[in-house]
């Protein structure tokens, strides 16, 4: 964990509501995994007050890269910075994605700006030899965030990319690509999402680890502000601390 | 520097080696902050909000942001006495932490079996009675807005330890001094104010309170008129040491505080924000001192002039 | 357009245009605003708060920033009841405001006389009872925070006017809604929640209170989530209409208070920073309903899902 | 009065501390007269909330110009404008100077960023053919904000520029500059300051205006936050609206 000011190397735009931040940060680079977060600063002021979360979507050498949609207050802000202004970040948050089992296929799910993270993950599976799917689903084309990756399949709510449906809707129609092999899932994106894909996984048996959001107050376990139920205990888990990345079968949603 | 004095006195059981301490349920049991702070170098902690028994907490959504601030609702969520003392007590022990313990309890009789429990650790320094959550169906403001019921914990507390008890009052009343008046008068070493102002916020689509719980705890730089009115109304009428709290962001903030009456104060929302405030707001406290000529930071409490 | 029904009731006898309103002491008596504003097309004005006499006000500073938020300390300063008739009410009458007068005083006889002196003039639509003012050493608070004041000064006010009569409580209590109930029960037509949270601020250098006044009443954005959980407190446990007020600065702000108790809202601080948010906040409303099919803006009352 | 978004044509620094914002503001332009204000927006954001009270520094053409000294968290806000930002401005607002009386000689008091109304008050002097001096004075020589004008003396309280000493110091000094003169003194500048200059024109006899200074939450007379006590009666000015600009006799510093 560590709490720095980092210069803005880039802020380059994705889509007309998304956009890639990227900094200069040599240490945080250095402990970064997939998977985790880094809560962020968007401003020097006392509005808004807390910090924001989010994935860390690239690691290159000393270079860090968090990709961001604009929703509202906090990511408006960071919209508009640009190169060499400074920004505060706290990371690396929490715990990523597992990737050390012994699965040979990583299907990767993605819903929206839930494709944030998988850029980080991507290289990461590569340099282990994973065979890597990417199931990737946005409301319409102009949304789709397409990665530059080489097994990428898209689907859009209203059919203006790839398949015509969600993300699970292109899942089923292509069991085909990964039903007898050892895989493990990869999900990120909206709550129903998630929720469709622990009911898929759970019904087919499948490995599978999500990441989910909360709202958070600190990000690194000081104000237990991000609970999300255990599926064996009655207890809470902290999403910030104990997630964001947990096994599906781990949490009720 | 050596001829500053920094330390405080709350009363007469407690010293702390400066004024700057970490309010409860804002840094749990101190393990993931001490990543940016020296514990040691703090004057103290305080824990998040410990019962008898574990408690889970409520429900998500647990945090909203507001204009200057946030409105929480965790429900004293903490691990229980014994896993307090199991688990966290060692790592505080360790790191040389000036430890203050908050109790919260849904009846007299459970804050009396905690302090009981945990008055024989030495380390621990003194407790932070809370009667003035406003996260929890029993207990909570029940007690914190009844005068009665305020005295009745202080009195029952006060008997079973010799070590300082510290009373932490709501700001959801009308008249704060009386509540002080009456921690004074049944045996309580100090009062802190405030804790959380109850609030809430809804959902404008879904028109559904964006807490969970309905209603939440006020905190953060928005809400610090109000806990700097209500230590100046202690301070004026009540002759008992007081422990600022409530939106303190920089060490401006801080001296205001004890200027209006507080003998030390705590940081809470802040520390979400800047986990390293209490070392950047202690040192702006010194140079403050230093720049203004003042060789004894407790001759700010209630220094104000009117 | 035409279809969207945007009169709210406020009890039987005050129907009003739309529901929002501009708070007392935030628009004064309608000139400067209605050099931005048309003020026919504006729910209702609530006027600057008047009492029998004019009254000179506190002395300077009055007003500071905090954060999200100003403290306030007038000191009800206002022309007196004879000079608003003569100077005050022949612009209120020609530019077509349904008015509001918001009436002051330190003894329940001040009051009664105020509106019977005011009760004859057309058009004035009602009155808003101060009870609640935090900045003046008689009456104010004294009152407000005092049920069987607020008991006495409703039931006397309410026998010398037929016209709409309602009680501006304070925020600075633990049970607003027993304030309501009180209100209701001696004969109020509706409640306006909040007025301002006391607070204050020091200046570390001369260790003075930034406002004259020493405290002052807290106001803006920051209060939000104060005001919202008061109006919905009431809401839930006294059967009485509702004005909501506290920190409202966007359409967002009063549609939350609509749903969480209010019938129509007061804008005040915001009026200084924007002083043509009124109409801005009346067009926002206004398409919020149309997106969301409401037809009837009375429906969001208190249309909260737990 | 107006209220508009305004184009940001040119911020000029001044000194360490000080710039001059200049926007394009035709009606604004228009309506104004030196001593009058207005009530600016630092930012589109909740913090700082109230808008912040400046003078009206020039008037040319369309342009209007504020003259600002960073005090704060607001005017440093200001100070880090740029050409094509967009800028909230509330005004023209309050009563002027008075310079249609039959005074020949303008008698111009500035003390520190007191300057601010002075240009645009200097060149109205001009079209009505009245002679001024100016007085200006400041803490040091970095700090001294000269206009680029024929007659103008200077002070500074470590003597690093003009005369060592005060603005009033400097106006003693140079008594003989208007002694006989039928003068109109014009002042602005610290609260201090104004007070000084307030007796020295009692005892002097001297007919003199000060602009004086409060906090304000409004800016056009709805809040009542700006008293300051008349002198005649037991009442209080509102500063926003009866001034800023009042005859010193007329009011209690
Ligand atoms: C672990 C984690 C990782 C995330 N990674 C990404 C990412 O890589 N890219 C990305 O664009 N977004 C990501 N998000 C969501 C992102 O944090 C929110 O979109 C952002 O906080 C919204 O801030 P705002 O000020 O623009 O919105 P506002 O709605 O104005 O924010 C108001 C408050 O709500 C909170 N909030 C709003 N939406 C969310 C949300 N979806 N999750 C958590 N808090 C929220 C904000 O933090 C803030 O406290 C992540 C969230 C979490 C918890
Ligand atoms: C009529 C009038 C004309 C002015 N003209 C000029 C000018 O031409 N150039 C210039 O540089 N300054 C001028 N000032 C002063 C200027 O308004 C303040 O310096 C400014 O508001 C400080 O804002 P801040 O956020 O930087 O300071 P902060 O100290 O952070 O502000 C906090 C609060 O205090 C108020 N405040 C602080 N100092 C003053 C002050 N001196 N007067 C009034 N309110 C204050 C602010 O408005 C704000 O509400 C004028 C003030 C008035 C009343
Ligand atoms: C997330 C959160 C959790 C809190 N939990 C507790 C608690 O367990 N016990 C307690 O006495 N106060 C608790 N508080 C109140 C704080 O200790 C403090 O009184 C309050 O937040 C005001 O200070 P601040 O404005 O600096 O945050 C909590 C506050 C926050 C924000
Ligand atoms: C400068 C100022 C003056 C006020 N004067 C009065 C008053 O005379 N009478 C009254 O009932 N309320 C008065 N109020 C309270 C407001 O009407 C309102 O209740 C309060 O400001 C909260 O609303 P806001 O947050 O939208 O400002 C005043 C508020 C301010 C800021
Ligand atoms: S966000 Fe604070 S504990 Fe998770
Ligand atoms: S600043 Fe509001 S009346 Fe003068």
């Amino acid at each position: 964990m560590t709490i720095e000011n980092y210069v803005i190397l880039r802020n380059k735009k994705l889509t007309e509501k998304t956009f890639e931040l990227t900094i200069d940060a040599p240490e945080l680079a250095r402990l970064s995994e997939p998977g985790q977060f880094c809560n962020i600063k968007v401003s020097g002021e006392l509005i808004p007050l807390l910090r924001r979360p989010f994935s860390i979507s690239q690691v290159s050498g000393t270079e860090v890269t968090f990709m961001i949609a604009v929703t509202g207050t906090g990511t408006g802000i960071l919209a508009k910075k640009q190169t060499g202004d400074e920004l505060n970040v706290l990371g690396p948050l929490g715990k990523g994605f597992g990737i050390d089992d012994t699965f040979e296929t990583a299907i990767l799910i993605a819903g929206g700006i839930g494709v944030a993270p998988f850029p980080f993950l991507i290289n990461k599976l590569k340099e282990q030899g994973k065979e890597i799917i990417l199931f990737n689903g946005a409301r319409n084309s102009a949304e789709l965030i397409k990665l530059n990756f080489e097994n990428e399949l898209n689907s859009t709510d209203d059919g203006s990319a790839g398949l015509k449906g969600n993300v699970i809707d292109l899942l089923h129609a292509n069991r085909k690509l990964f039903v007898n092999k050892n895989v493990k899932v990869f999900g990120c994106g909206p709550h129903p999402m998630l929720k469709a894909l622990q009911d898929y996984c759970s019904t087919g048996n499948l490995n599978c680890e999500i990441s989910v959001e909360s709202n958070m107050a600190c990000g690194f376990g000081i104000c237990q502000g991000c609970p999300v139920h255990s599926a064996s205990e009655d207890k809470y888990y902290l999403i910030c601390k104990d997630g964001p990345v947990f096994n599906s079968r781990d949490i009720i949603l | 520097m050596s001829e500053l004095d920094f330390t405080v006195k709350i009363g007469n059981k407690l010293t702390l080696k400066n004024p700057v301490m970490l309010a409860s349920g804002t840094v749990g049991y101190g393990n993931e902050i001490s990543e940016f702070l020296d514990l040691s170098e703090i004057g103290a902690i305080v824990t998040k909000s410990i019962s008898l028994k574990p408690r889970k907490g409520n429900p998500p959504q647990r945090v909203v942001e507001t204009t200057g601030g946030m409105l929480n609702a965790i429900g004293l969520a903490n691990v229980g006495v014994e896993k307090f003392i199991s688990e966290k007590l060692p790592f505080l022990e360790k790191v040389n932490s000036t430890l203050i313990c908050n109790i919260a309890a849904s009846s007299v009789e459970e804050y009396t079996e905690c302090v009981k429990i945990l008055d024989k650790y030495k380390i621990i320094k003194g407790f932070e009675i809370n009667v003035s959550c406003p996260n929890v169906k029993d207990g909570g403001l029940i007690f914190g807005n009844n005068l009665e019921a305020v005295a009745g914990i202080t009195e029952k507390v006060r008997v079973v330890t010799e070590k300082p008890v510290i009373i932490k009052l709501s700001p959801n009343v009308s008249n704060i001094a009386e509540f002080a008046k009456v921690a004074k008068e049944r045996g309580a070493d100090a009062v802190s104010a405030i804790n959380t102002l109850v609030g809430t916020a809804f959902d404008i689509y879904t028109r559904r309170p964006k807490i969970k719980n309905i209603t939440g705890g006020l905190s953060g730089p928005a809400i610090k008129p109000v806990a700097l009115a209500k230590v100046f109304e202690i301070s004026r009428n009540v002759d008992i040491p007081i422990i600022g709290i409530g939106g303190i962001s920089k060490w401006e903030d801080a001296i205001e505080f004890m200027i209006a009456g507080a003998s030390a104060f705590q940081l809470g929302t802040i520390n979400f924000v800047n986990p390293k405030a209490a070392k950047e707001i202690l040192e702006g406290v010194k140079n403050y001192c230093l720049q203004n000529n003042i060789k004894e930071i407790s001759g700010l409490t209630g220094s104000y002039e009117l």
